[in-house]
C-alpha cells in the first residue's frame, strides 16, 4: 500500500433503523498521516457512522475499505485487527480494574502470542506516554474523569492502531487537560505514523487541531475541507444554528 | 423579583455521573406566564438539567422548587402530581401501546375525569393527525407523529409546567415548524414552558429568554433577541 | 506473584494438606474431604464469574466427571490418575459444545438454560441402562494401596487444581476476562475474540467441576443422579456468597464454614435445606461481599477508603 | 384421530398450569427485571394448606366443593402473606438486580422448602377428589376435575388479560414493563406498580397451587418440579412477553404429552431441553421477545 492510498474508506455507506435514516451514502476516507475532525449538530449520523466503520453495526448499503480491502460486514474484532481501533463516547475502560490492567488488555489484543516481557513494555510505554506511570496500580474507576478519559484512549493507543477513532475524547476536560490530549494526537499522528479520526464537539479544540473535516448533516455529508474553509462554510453554521439552507 | 412570581426555580444544581460532573452549579429560573429555554452544544448537559428537575436523576446539591416549595430529591411521579411534566429526550413512548393508551396514561394521577375528557379533545385539536389513529400503536408511527404523541401524553396531566427536552431532534423543516407552532400555543395557554433545544434558531424564534449552557454551567442570560444576536451563541455551538 | 501472596496462599494450603495427612479416618476426615471439593466445585462457579457469569450447569459437569470416572474404573478398568484426568477432560469437551451454543446469548438466558441443562443431564443418568440408571453405580474405589491417604489426596489435587485456577486468573488471560465482566466492547474493540475467551474460561472451569466430581466418586464409592440435582450447583453457589466472590480464599472460607456449622446444625436437628437457605438469603441481604469481603472491609478500615491514595489526591489537587 | 385428541386434550391441561406458573414469572420479569426462582414455592405452599385444611373441614361436616373453597382461599392466603414478606424484605431491595435477586430466589428456595418440610412432613399427601367422574370432550376423556383446573386456569388468563388490556392498573403495568422511567413522568408510581406486578404473579401462582392439590399429590417438593417447566416456557416465548408465556407453555406442554405418550416423561423432558437449545440458537431472545 502506498501512502496515497485511504487506510479507510467508505462508499455510499448507508444505515436505517426502521424508518430513520441514520447515515446516507456517505463517501470518506481516512488517509496516512491526518486527523480527520467528524462534525455536525446532535442526530447528524456520526455516533452511527462509529459504529459502522467500527463493525458494530452492519450496513443496510455501501462498503467499508481497510487499507484497500473490503471489509464490509467483519465484526469489530476482526476490524481492529485490521488497524481500526476505537473508543466510545461514554468511557471505554474497565472502571474495576488498575490502570495497568487497563492498558494490559490493550497489550493483550496487540500481541496476542507475545508472552510477558513485550506486552509489560508496551504497558510501560504506552503509560509513559500519556503520562499514567504514577497512576498504574489505582484503581481506574476512583481516578479524576480528566484520567479516566486518558486511560480510554490509552487502551487503545496501546494497540498500536494505523487508524485510531476517537468518540468524543474531550468532553468534560478542563482546558489544560485538552491541550494536553490535543498535543498526544499531533504526537500520534507525526511520531507513530498512524491517523485520528474524531468526533468531538468542543469545536475549538477541532479547528485547532484537525488537518481536515467532514461535517454530516441529517445523515449525509454536508461539506468538508480544512477547518478554514470549514469555518467559513454558509450550510455549516446554519445547520450548527439551525437556520434553513438549500445545500441539497 | 419575587418568589411567587416564579414557577420553577432551580438553584445551585450540582450533578454527578460517578466521578464525573455533568452539572456544575447551575442556578435558573422560569417565571411565570413565559417561555424559557436552555440552549447548548451535546453533552453540555442539557437533559441532566432536565432528568434531575423531574426525579429522574438525584441532585449532588442544589435544590428545585415547584411554585416557592422545595421538591429535591422526590420521586418522579411526584413532581408529576405537582404540576410539571416532561416530554423527554427520545421521546420514549410505550411503543406497543395505541395512541390514545399513550395518552391516557399520562392522565394516570388525575381525578377529575370529565376535565380529562376535555384535554383529550384539546390534544387532538393540537395535532389532528393522530386523530384518524388513535388505535394504531404508536412504535408504528413517523417521527413527527410520534412527537405529537409524546407532547400529547405530557399534556395530558394538565401540567402548570411543561418541559421539552429535545422536541425537534431528527424532524422535517416543515414538521418542526408545527411542534415550534404548537409549543407558543402552549405557552400562551398559561403553562410556563421550559425548552431545552440544540436547534437554537428554533429555540430562540420560540422561547421569550434563554439560557446558554456550557460544560455544565449557565455562561449567559438574555432575552432571545439580544441571545439571537450575541457572540455568545456561535461560540457556544461553533467555537469560532 | 510476590513473595508475600505465595506465603499468604501458601502456608493456608501446606497446613490443609498436613491436616488431611494426620487426621485418620473418621467422620472429621470425612468432613475435611466435603470441605475440598465443595471448595473446589465453588471455585469452578466462581471462575466463571469472572466474565460475568453464572453457571448452573455446574452440577451437571460435577456429575459427567463423576460418571466418567466411576465408568472407566469400573468397567473398563482404567488407572486412578488416567481416571481423574479423563474426568476433568470429558467434563471439558462437553462444556466446550454447551458454552460454544450458550454463550453466544446475551441477557438472562445462560443462567436459566444452565439449570435445564442440569436437569437433563440427571435425567439423562436415570434413562442410560449402562450407567446404572436410578440406582447410580457402585464400587468406585480408589487404589488399595492409597485407601489410608485418600484424604491426603483429595486436599492435594484440591490445593494443586485451586492454585491453577488462581494462576489463570492472574494470567494476562485472566486479566481479559475480568475485563469482559466490566465492559466486553472495548474487549472487541482491540481485537480480542471475547466468545472464544469465555468458551476457553468455562471449558478451564468445567475441567475442575470434573476432577472434582472424580474425587467424590471416589470418596463415597457410590453416585447415583440424585447427588446431582440442580440443589448441587445452589450449594455451591451458597459457598461462594457467604465466603465471597472477589477473592479466591472466599469459595474455600465458605465452604469450609458452611459445611463445618452445618454439621454443627444438623447434629442439632435443623433442616440442612433451611440452614443452607438462610445462609444465601441473609449473605445477600447483608453481606453482598461475603466473608472474605467483610473482613477485607474491617482490616483496611483504618487506613481510611482505598479512593484517596497520593497520587490521586495529588491528581485532584490539580 | 381419538389418540391425537387425547394427547392434545393431556397437553392443553398439562398446559393449564404451566400458563399460570409462566404468566407469574414474566410479568414479575417484564416490571421489575428479576428472575424470581422461588416463585414455585407460593404454589407449592397454596397446595399444601389445600391438603392439610381440607380434610379438617371435611370431617368437620361441610359439603366437599364448600371444604374446598375454604381450604382454597386459606391457601391463596397463606401464598399471598408469604409473598408479600418476600417481597417487602428481599426483592423490592433487589430490583433490577438480576443477578442478586436471582441468588435470593435460590437461598428462598432452600430455606422455605426446608421449612415447609419441618412443618408440613415429608409425607406425601392427597387431596379427596371435589368431584367426581370424567367428560367426554370431542372423543377424549377427562376427568371433570382436571376440566375445572382447565376451565379456571383460562378464566383467570382471559381475566388477566383483559385487566392488562383495559384496566388503568393493567395499563400502567405494561408502561412500567416497556419503560419503568418514562412510566414514572406519566405520575404511575413504579413503587406501588411494582408490587402490584409481583402480588398478581403470587397470586397466580397460588391459584395454580390450590386447583393442582386435588389431582395431584402434594408434596413439598411440588413447586420444583413445575418451575423448570415453567421458566423453559417463558424462556422460549421470550421473558417478559405475555403472550409468549402462553405459547411457551402450550408448546412446551404438548410436546410433553406427545413425548410422555410414545416414549416416557423423563424423555419427553430431555426432548424439550434439545428444542430449547435449537430455539436460543435460531433466536436467542425467545418466540416471541424483541431481543
Amino acid at each position: 500500500m502506498t501512502d496515497t492510498t485511504a487506510l479507510l474508506r467508505t462508499e455510499a455507506l448507508t444505515r436505517r433503523f426502521g424508518g430513520l435514516l441514520a447515515v446516507s451514502n456517505l463517501d470518506m476516507d481516512i488517509r496516512p498521516n491526518e486527523i480527520l475532525g467528524l462534525i455536525g449538530p446532535n442526530g447528524a449520523g456520526k455516533s452511527t457512522t462509529f459504529n459502522l466503520i467500527s463493525g458494530f453495526h452492519k450496513p443496510t448499503a455501501g462498503r467499508l475499505f481497510i487499507g484497500g480491502r473490503d471489509v464490509t460486514g467483519r465484526s469489530p474484532e476482526q476490524i481492529s485487527r485490521l488497524g481500526l481501533v476505537r473508543t466510545f463516547q461514554h468511557g471505554s475502560l474497565m472502571r474495576g480494574m488498575t490502570v495497568r490492567d487497563n492498558l494490559l488488555v490493550g497489550a493483550v489484543g496487540a500481541l496476542p502470542q507475545a508472552r510477558g516481557e513485550p506486552r509489560r513494555a508496551r504497558v510501560a510505554e504506552t503509560a509513559k506516554r500519556l503520562r499514567l506511570t504514577a497512576y498504574l496500580d489505582e484503581r481506574a474507576g476512583n481516578l479524576p474523569h480528566g484520567l479516566q478519559r486518558l486511560v480510554s484512549i490509552g487502551i487503545a493507543v496501546a494497540t498500536g492502531p494505523r487508524v485510531l477513532c476517537l468518540d468524543e475524547p474531550l468532553t468534560g476536560l478542563n482546558q489544560s487537560e485538552v491541550a494536553g490530549i490535543l498535543d498526544l494526537f499531533r504526537s500520534i499522528r507525526d511520531e507513530d505514523g498512524s491517523s485520528i479520526l474524531l468526533v468531538e464537539h468542543n469545536m475549538k479544540a477541532v479547528m485547532q487541531v484537525c488537518d481536515r473535516i467532514v461535517v454530516l448533516h441529517h445523515g449525509q455529508k454536508l461539506a468538508s475541507g480544512t477547518p478554514a474553509e470549514i469555518g467559513r462554510d454558509e450550510a455549516v453554521i446554519s445547520a450548527y444554528l439551525g437556520k434553513r439552507h438549500d445545500s441539497h | 423579583m419575587t418568589p411567587t412570581e416564579l414557577s420553577l426555580e432551580i438553584t445551585d444544581l450540582s450533578v454527578n455521573f460517578g466521578v464525573v460532573p455533568a452539572l456544575r452549579g447551575v442556578s435558573l429560573a422560569l417565571r411565570k406566564g413565559r417561555i424559557a429555554t436552555i440552549i447548548g452544544a451535546n453533552g453540555a448537559g442539557k437533559s441532566t438539567i432536565m432528568k434531575a428537575v423531574c426525579g429522574l436523576v438525584k441532585p449532588r446539591g442544589g435544590s428545585v422548587s415547584l411554585f416557592g416549595k422545595p421538591v429535591t430529591g422526590l420521586p418522579a411521579d411526584e413532581i408529576v402530581v405537582r404540576g410539571l411534566s416532561l416530554v423527554p429526550e427520545g421521546r420514549r413512548l410505550f411503543g406497543s401501546m395505541t395512541i390514545r393508551e399513550n395518552l391516557e396514561l399520562g392522565a394516570y394521577r388525575r381525578k377529575d375525569r370529565l376535565r380529562v375528557g376535555e384535554d383529550f379533545a384539546r390534544v387532538l385539536d393540537y395535532f389532528p393527525a393522530l386523530r384518524d389513529r388513535l388505535s394504531t400503536p404508536v412504535g408504528s408511527l413517523s417521527g413527527g407523529q410520534q412527537q405529537m404523541v409524546a407532547v400529547g401524553r405530557a399534556l395530558m396531566s394538565a401540567p402548570r409546567i411543561l418541559l421539552l427536552d429535545e422536541p425537534t431532534i431528527g424532524l422535517a423543516p416543515a414538521v418542526v415548524d408545527d411542534i415550534a407552532g404548537i409549543v407558543r400555543t402552549i405557552g400562551r395557554s398559561g403553562v410556563d414552558v421550559l425548552l431545552v433545544e440544540q436547534n437554537a434558531e428554533v429555540a430562540l424564534s420560540i422561547a421569550d429568554y434563554g439560557y446558554i449552557l456550557e460544560n455544565g454551567s449557565i455562561v449567559a442570560e438574555d432575552e432571545s433577541t439580544a441571545l439571537a444576536r450575541s457572540e455568545t451563541v456561535q461560540r457556544a455551538y461553533l467555537g469560532i | 506473584m510476590d513473595n508475600h501472596a505465595i506465603l499468604k496462599a501458601g502456608a493456608p494450603a501446606v497446613l490443609a494438606i498436613a491436616l488431611a495427612a494426620v487426621l485418620p479416618a473418621s467422620y472429621a476426615s470425612n468432613l475435611l474431604n466435603w470441605i475440598a471439593i465443595a471448595a473446589l466445585i465453588a471455585a469452578s462457579l466462581r471462575m466463571v464469574l469472572l466474565f460475568g457469569e453464572l453457571n448452573f450447569g455446574t452440577a451437571a459437569f460435577v456429575s459427567i466427571g463423576a460418571y466418567t470416572a466411576g465408568l472407566l474404573t469400573t468397567r473398563f478398568e482404567l488407572p486412578f490418575l488416567a481416571a481423574i484426568l479423563a474426568a476433568g477432560v470429558m467434563a471439558a469437551l462437553v462444556s466446550i459444545l454447551f458454552g460454544y451454543v450458550t454463550l453466544r446469548i446475551k441477557g438472562p438466558y445462560f443462567k436459566l438454560i444452565g439449570f435445564a441443562f442440569a436437569e437433563v443431564v440427571r435425567l439423562c443418568c436415570t434413562q442410560i441402562d449402562w450407567l446404572g440408571g436410578n440406582s447410580g453405580m457402585v464400587g468406585i474405589f480408589p487404589p488399595a494401596g492409597l485407601d489410608a491417604w485418600y484424604g491426603t489426596f483429595v486436599m492435594t489435587v484440591v490445593v494443586l487444581m485451586l492454585v491453577g485456577l488462581y494462576a489463570v486468573e492472574r494470567s494476562d488471560f485472566g486479566k481479559v476476562l475480568t475485563a469482559i465482566r466490566d465492559n466486553d466492547a472495548v474487549v472487541r474493540t482491540v481485537g480480542i475474540d471475547v466468545h472464544r475467551a469465555k468458551v476457553i474460561c468455562f471449558a478451564i472451569a468445567c475441567f475442575a467441576a470434573g476432577i472434582a466430581g472424580s474425587l467424590q466418586a471416589f470418596a463415597n464409592t457410590v453416585i447415583s443422579p440424585g447427588d446431582f440435582g440442580v440443589l448441587l450447583s445452589i450449594m455451591a453457589l451458597a459457598y461462594l456468597k457467604v465466603g465471597g466472590e472477589e477473592s479466591i480464599f472466599g469459595p474455600v472460607a465458605g465452604a469450609a464454614l458452611l459445611i463445618l456449622l452445618g454439621s454443627v446444625a444438623l447434629s442439632f436437628g435443623a433442616g440442612e435445606h433451611v440452614f443452607y437457605g438462610a445462609a444465601i438469603v441473609l449473605s445477600v441481604l447483608i453481606m453482598p461481599k461475603g466473608i472474605v469481603g467483610m473482613v477485607d472491609g474491617l482490616l483496611r478500615r483504618p487506613g481510611g477508603p482505598a479512593a484517596s491514595t497520593p497520587a490521586i489526591r495529588e491528581a485532584r489537587g490539580q | 384421530m381419538q389418540t391425537a385428541l387425547q394427547i392434545i386434550a393431556t397437553g392443553l391441561q398439562i398446559g393449564a398450569i404451566y400458563v399460570l406458573f409462566s404468566l407469574g414469572l414474566t410479568l414479575t420479569f417484564g416490571i421489575m427485571r428479576i428472575v424470581n426462582f422461588a416463585h414455585g414455592q407460593f404454589f407449592t405452599l397454596s397446595a399444601l394448606v389445600v391438603a392439610v385444611v381440607m380434610p379438617y373441614l371435611a370431617t368437620a361436616g361441610l359439603p366437599l366443593p364448600a371444604a374446598f373453597a375454604g381450604s382454597a382461599a386459606a391457601g391463596v392466603a397463606a401464598s399471598l402473606l408469604l409473598g408479600l414478606v418476600t417481597y417487602e424484605w428481599g426483592f423490592k431491595r433487589l430490583q433490577r438486580d438480576f443477578v442478586g435477586s436471582f441468588i435470593l430466589s435460590l437461598g428462598l428456595i432452600l430455606l422455605l422448602e426446608g421449612l415447609y418440610l419441618d412443618v408440613f412432613g415429608g409425607a406425601v399427601r392427597s387431596v379427596p377428589p371435589i368431584i367426581d367422574g370424567t367428560v367426554s370432550v370431542f372423543g377424549a376423556s377427562l376427568t371433570s376435575q382436571r376440566l375445572l383446573l382447565c376451565f379456571v386456569a383460562v378464566v383467570l388468563t382471559g381475566l388477566l388479560y383483559a385487566a392488562l388490556a383495559m384496566t388503568p392498573v393493567g395499563k400502567a403495568l405494561r408502561a412500567a414493563s416497556i419503560d419503568h422511567e418514562a412510566a414514572m413522568l406519566q405520575g404511575i408510581p413504579y413503587q406501588r406498580i411494582a408490587r402490584h406486578g409481583f402480588m398478581i404473579a403470587t397470586l397466580l401462582a397460588a391459584v395454580a397451587g390450590a386447583l393442582i392439590a386435588p389431582v395431584s399429590v402434594v408434596t413439598t417438593t411440588l413447586g420444583s418440579d413445575y418451575l423448570i417447566k415453567g421458566f423453559i416456557a417463558v424462556i422460549v416465548g421470550g421473558l417478559g412477553s405475555i403472550p409468549g408465556a402462553i405459547i411457551g407453555s402450550l408448546f412446551i406442554a404438548l410436546v410433553e404429552s406427545v413425548g410422555g405418550y410414545f416414549f416416557d416423561p423423563s424423555r419427553a423432558s430431555i426432548a424439550i431441553f434439545a428444542l430449547v437449545m435449537v430455539v436460543l440458537l435460531v433466536r436467542p431472545q425467545g418466540l416471541m421477545g424483541h431481543g
